[in-house]
This record gives structure tokens, C-alpha cells and sequence, in this order.
């Protein structure tokens, strides 16, 4: 349900098993993130993933049971990617089965949010031979406040 | 002894991941980033009035209010930037 | 963009096309819906879906137009099938990319609760050999709230 | 003459999908709900005092108010439940 990978994955793949699982399933909703190739530096060729073994699986599994407390999910599937990958590479998938739309939506984008502000992952980008940490946004830290009221 | 830690830019920054760390204890994380600071050059630089430093204490979010017991291990790193 | 269709769709196909017609995204937020097998009078074996040739296509122009205008989005593909489908088929797909997460979710659910109230689509369910129109629920136009402030 | 389409619930109790209408203008579409109904049986059921009856005049979505002028396609049918 859970996984942190170097491999790549595949959507429809997951999609699918996500489906067999249960059969009341009416809704589907999934978020792919991808290495984007310009940063305000320049070209991006790759990205860096680091990650905090100990710590990150046990993250995604305290954001997914939030996300399963507040919503009646039927099935959930998280890949976050690790290590070196190229530009326009898939970094993360979310994915989320309710029987309607409304809590598929919500849990899906719940789980980004709190994956980008606490989940242990720090990205580095590989911009004309040099590299760089990517910053923090502020905006990701404003989008916690949605689910706080 | 405790064990701590260091992430992303800090990791390099200190040119250091890990490190076994004798000290007393009672011990918060704002006295343990004192006493860091203390090393001097990138130390003082990362954790003196530390600004955007996260701490996580045995692998749980927490803040430099936090007291550390024996044995603990404190991981240090910059806001996360991953998805 | 749109399709209006009798055939099933493949939704990672349509995500690599997707994908192909720009460099610069970096988060797609797809939907499905599927047939459920349950109503309230019981087990539903298929759906019927009922359209108004004229109109559908360009009702649904008109909301992805309106999501156009309203975030910055890079790719967009939606496809509604009619006609008769089976229980657990796939119905519609609205898919979004766009450079940051927040758009390409809010457009995609945009779609989503737009087409769920305008699109002139109808729904029958066959249950235990009988025949009956769905009712629209009162929760999907309370869904358009959101975007009207 | 107009052409009035029926869709879904409807088209099936009345048995009709689509007919071509003579009538005089200026015409709203209530004014024409109204001449419907007086066909009386199921034509009265769904258009006196229509309850959950949405209109297009065109392929665009309107209100009863709207006005309907020669040549016109208007298309009576219940709420919408795709998706």
C-alpha cells in the first residue's frame, strides 16, 4: 500500500490492482508527479532524492491513516521514488479509491499536501553540471491550512 | 550516548551522516544545538539561533522544546522537499 | 481533447499522449469512475447511458473551457462513454496536467462536479431484470458550490 | 414550427423522442409547457406546474423564461446524472 522505490512504476499497473481489491469501488482519483526540466537556475537535467530510511515509511503511513480516518476510502496506493532520476521521470503516485468522487479528491490531495511538508524527502537538482537543494515553498506549507479548520 | 543524524544540505555542509554523540542528560534539542554550535565554523553557522533547522526524535517530528533521553537517536535536516 | 464514446478507454495511454504534447508538467491528477454494482433496489447488473448528440459535446467544451480559464493548465483529456456498460466498466475519464499539484486537482474536480450537473447525460441501471432512472442527487449540485465564490 | 426533443424518463413515458411542432410566435418555453400539457395523460404528469423539468434551447441550457422564435430546437429532459 506503502512503498519508497528507486524503480519506476506503472499507473495503469497499480490502478489495476487497486481495483481487484474491492468491488463497491465507484471513484478513482490519482495524482503522478514528474521531474520537471527548468528550475529558475536553468535546464535541469536530473534530480536527487534523499531520504531518511528510519523515519519516511513510518511518515507516509501516519499522513495515509489520517487521510483514512477523515475519508470512507476503499483502497490507496502510495510510490514515492528515491535516488537519481532524470528529468521528466515519475517521482510519486497517490492513488485512491472511494465509492464517490468527493472523498477520492479530497484524500488524494490531502496526502500530497502533508507528503510535501513532512514526509523526510529532500531533492537536489542537477542544473548544468553543478547542483542545487531545492527549497522549501511556502505556498506547500499554505496548503496544509485547508485541512486544519 | 546518543545518535544523530544530519540530512540533505546539512549532511554535506558537515561532510558528516551519523555520529555517536556522549553527553548528559537531562538534555533538550535547544541545548543540544548549543552545544553543537559550539564546534564552531558550519556548525555554528547551521545551528546557532538555528533557522529552518527540523528535528525528528526517534523518527518523530518534534520541536527544539523536545528532551532527549539515553540512547535516542535525534535526526537534523532542512524543511523536506519531496513529492 | 474530448470524446464522447461507445468504446472503452486505456487510462495510461491517454496520460502518455498526454504527456507527449508538453515538457514542462509536472503533476497530473487523473479521474475515473466506474459502473457501481449496488443501488439502493439492489444489485445493478449494467448501466444504460443515454446523451443528446447536439448538445453533450458542447456542454463539455464549455466546463473545460471554464477550468481553462481558471487555472493555468498544460493538457487536458476527457472521455465519456454511452451506451450500454456493464457493472464495474469504466464511465468517464477527466485528466489534468499542469505544472504545480493545486491546479491540475482543483480542474480535474472542477470538471468533474460541472459535468456531473450540465453535461446532458442519462443514466439507467438494470436491476434484477428491471429498468430504472437514476436520480440525480441533490450532494452534486451542492458540489458547484465551492467554485462560486 | 419548432422541433421539441425529449430525453430519457421522458422520451420513454411519452413514447417520443422528437417531433416537429407548429406554432405561433412570440413564444416562451413556458407558454409551450403549457400547450404541452393540455395534451393531457403523461403530457400533463410531466408539464403543468413542471417540477425537475430542464430545458435547452439550441444545445444551451436556459430557463423557462426563455423566448422561442421559428426554427428553434428545444429539448426537454430530468436533471443530469452522467459521470
Amino acid at each position: 500500500m506503502i512503498s519508497i522505490q528507486q524503480e519506476d512504476f506503472d499507473l495503469a499497473h497499480e490502478l489495476q490492482q487497486l481495483r481487484k481489491s474491492c468491488n463497491q469501488m465507484g471513484a478513482f482519483v490519482s495524482f503522478v508527479g514528474l521531474v520537471r526540466d527548468y528550475a529558475t537556475q536553468g535546464q535541469v537535467t536530473a534530480i536527487e532524492l534523499e531520504y531518511y530510511p528510519a523515519m519516511t515509511y513510518k511518515s507516509l503511513v501516519r499522513i495515509v491513516q489520517q487521510a483514512e480516518l477523515r475519508w470512507p476510502l476503499l483502497g490507496l496506493r502510495v510510490i514515492h521514488r528515491i535516488g537519481y532520476l532524470p528529468a521528466h521521470a515519475q517521482i510519486v503516485l497517490v492513488a485512491v479509491a472511494s465509492q464517490h468522487r468527493h472523498s477520492a479528491f479530497a484524500a488524494c490531495e490531502f496526502i500530497m499536501d502533508y507528503l510535501k511538508t513532512e514526509a523526510p524527502f529532500w531533492k537536489k537538482e542537477y542544473i548544468n553540471g553543478q547542483n542545487y537543494w531545492v527549497e522549501a515553498k511556502a505556498t506547500d506549507t499554505q496548503a496544509l491550512a485547508k485541512w486544519q479548520n | 550516548m546518543i545518535k544523530i543524524l544530519y540530512f540533505a544540505r546539512f549532511r554535506e555542509k558537515l561532510g558528516l551522516d551519523q555520529e555517536q554523540y556522549p553527553t548528559t542528560f537531562p538534555l533538550t534539542v535547544t541545548e543540544l544545538l548549543q552545544q553543537l554550535a559550539q564546534r564552531g565554523g558550519h556548525w555554528h553557522d547551521l545551528f546557532d539561533c538555528p533557522q529552518g533547522v527540523l528535528v525528528a526524535v526517534n523518527q518523530e517530528m518534534t520541536t527544539q522544546q523536545a528532551i532527549i533521553t539515553v540512547g535516542d537517536e535525534v535526526a537534523f535536516f532542512p524543511p523536506v522537499t519531496g513529492g
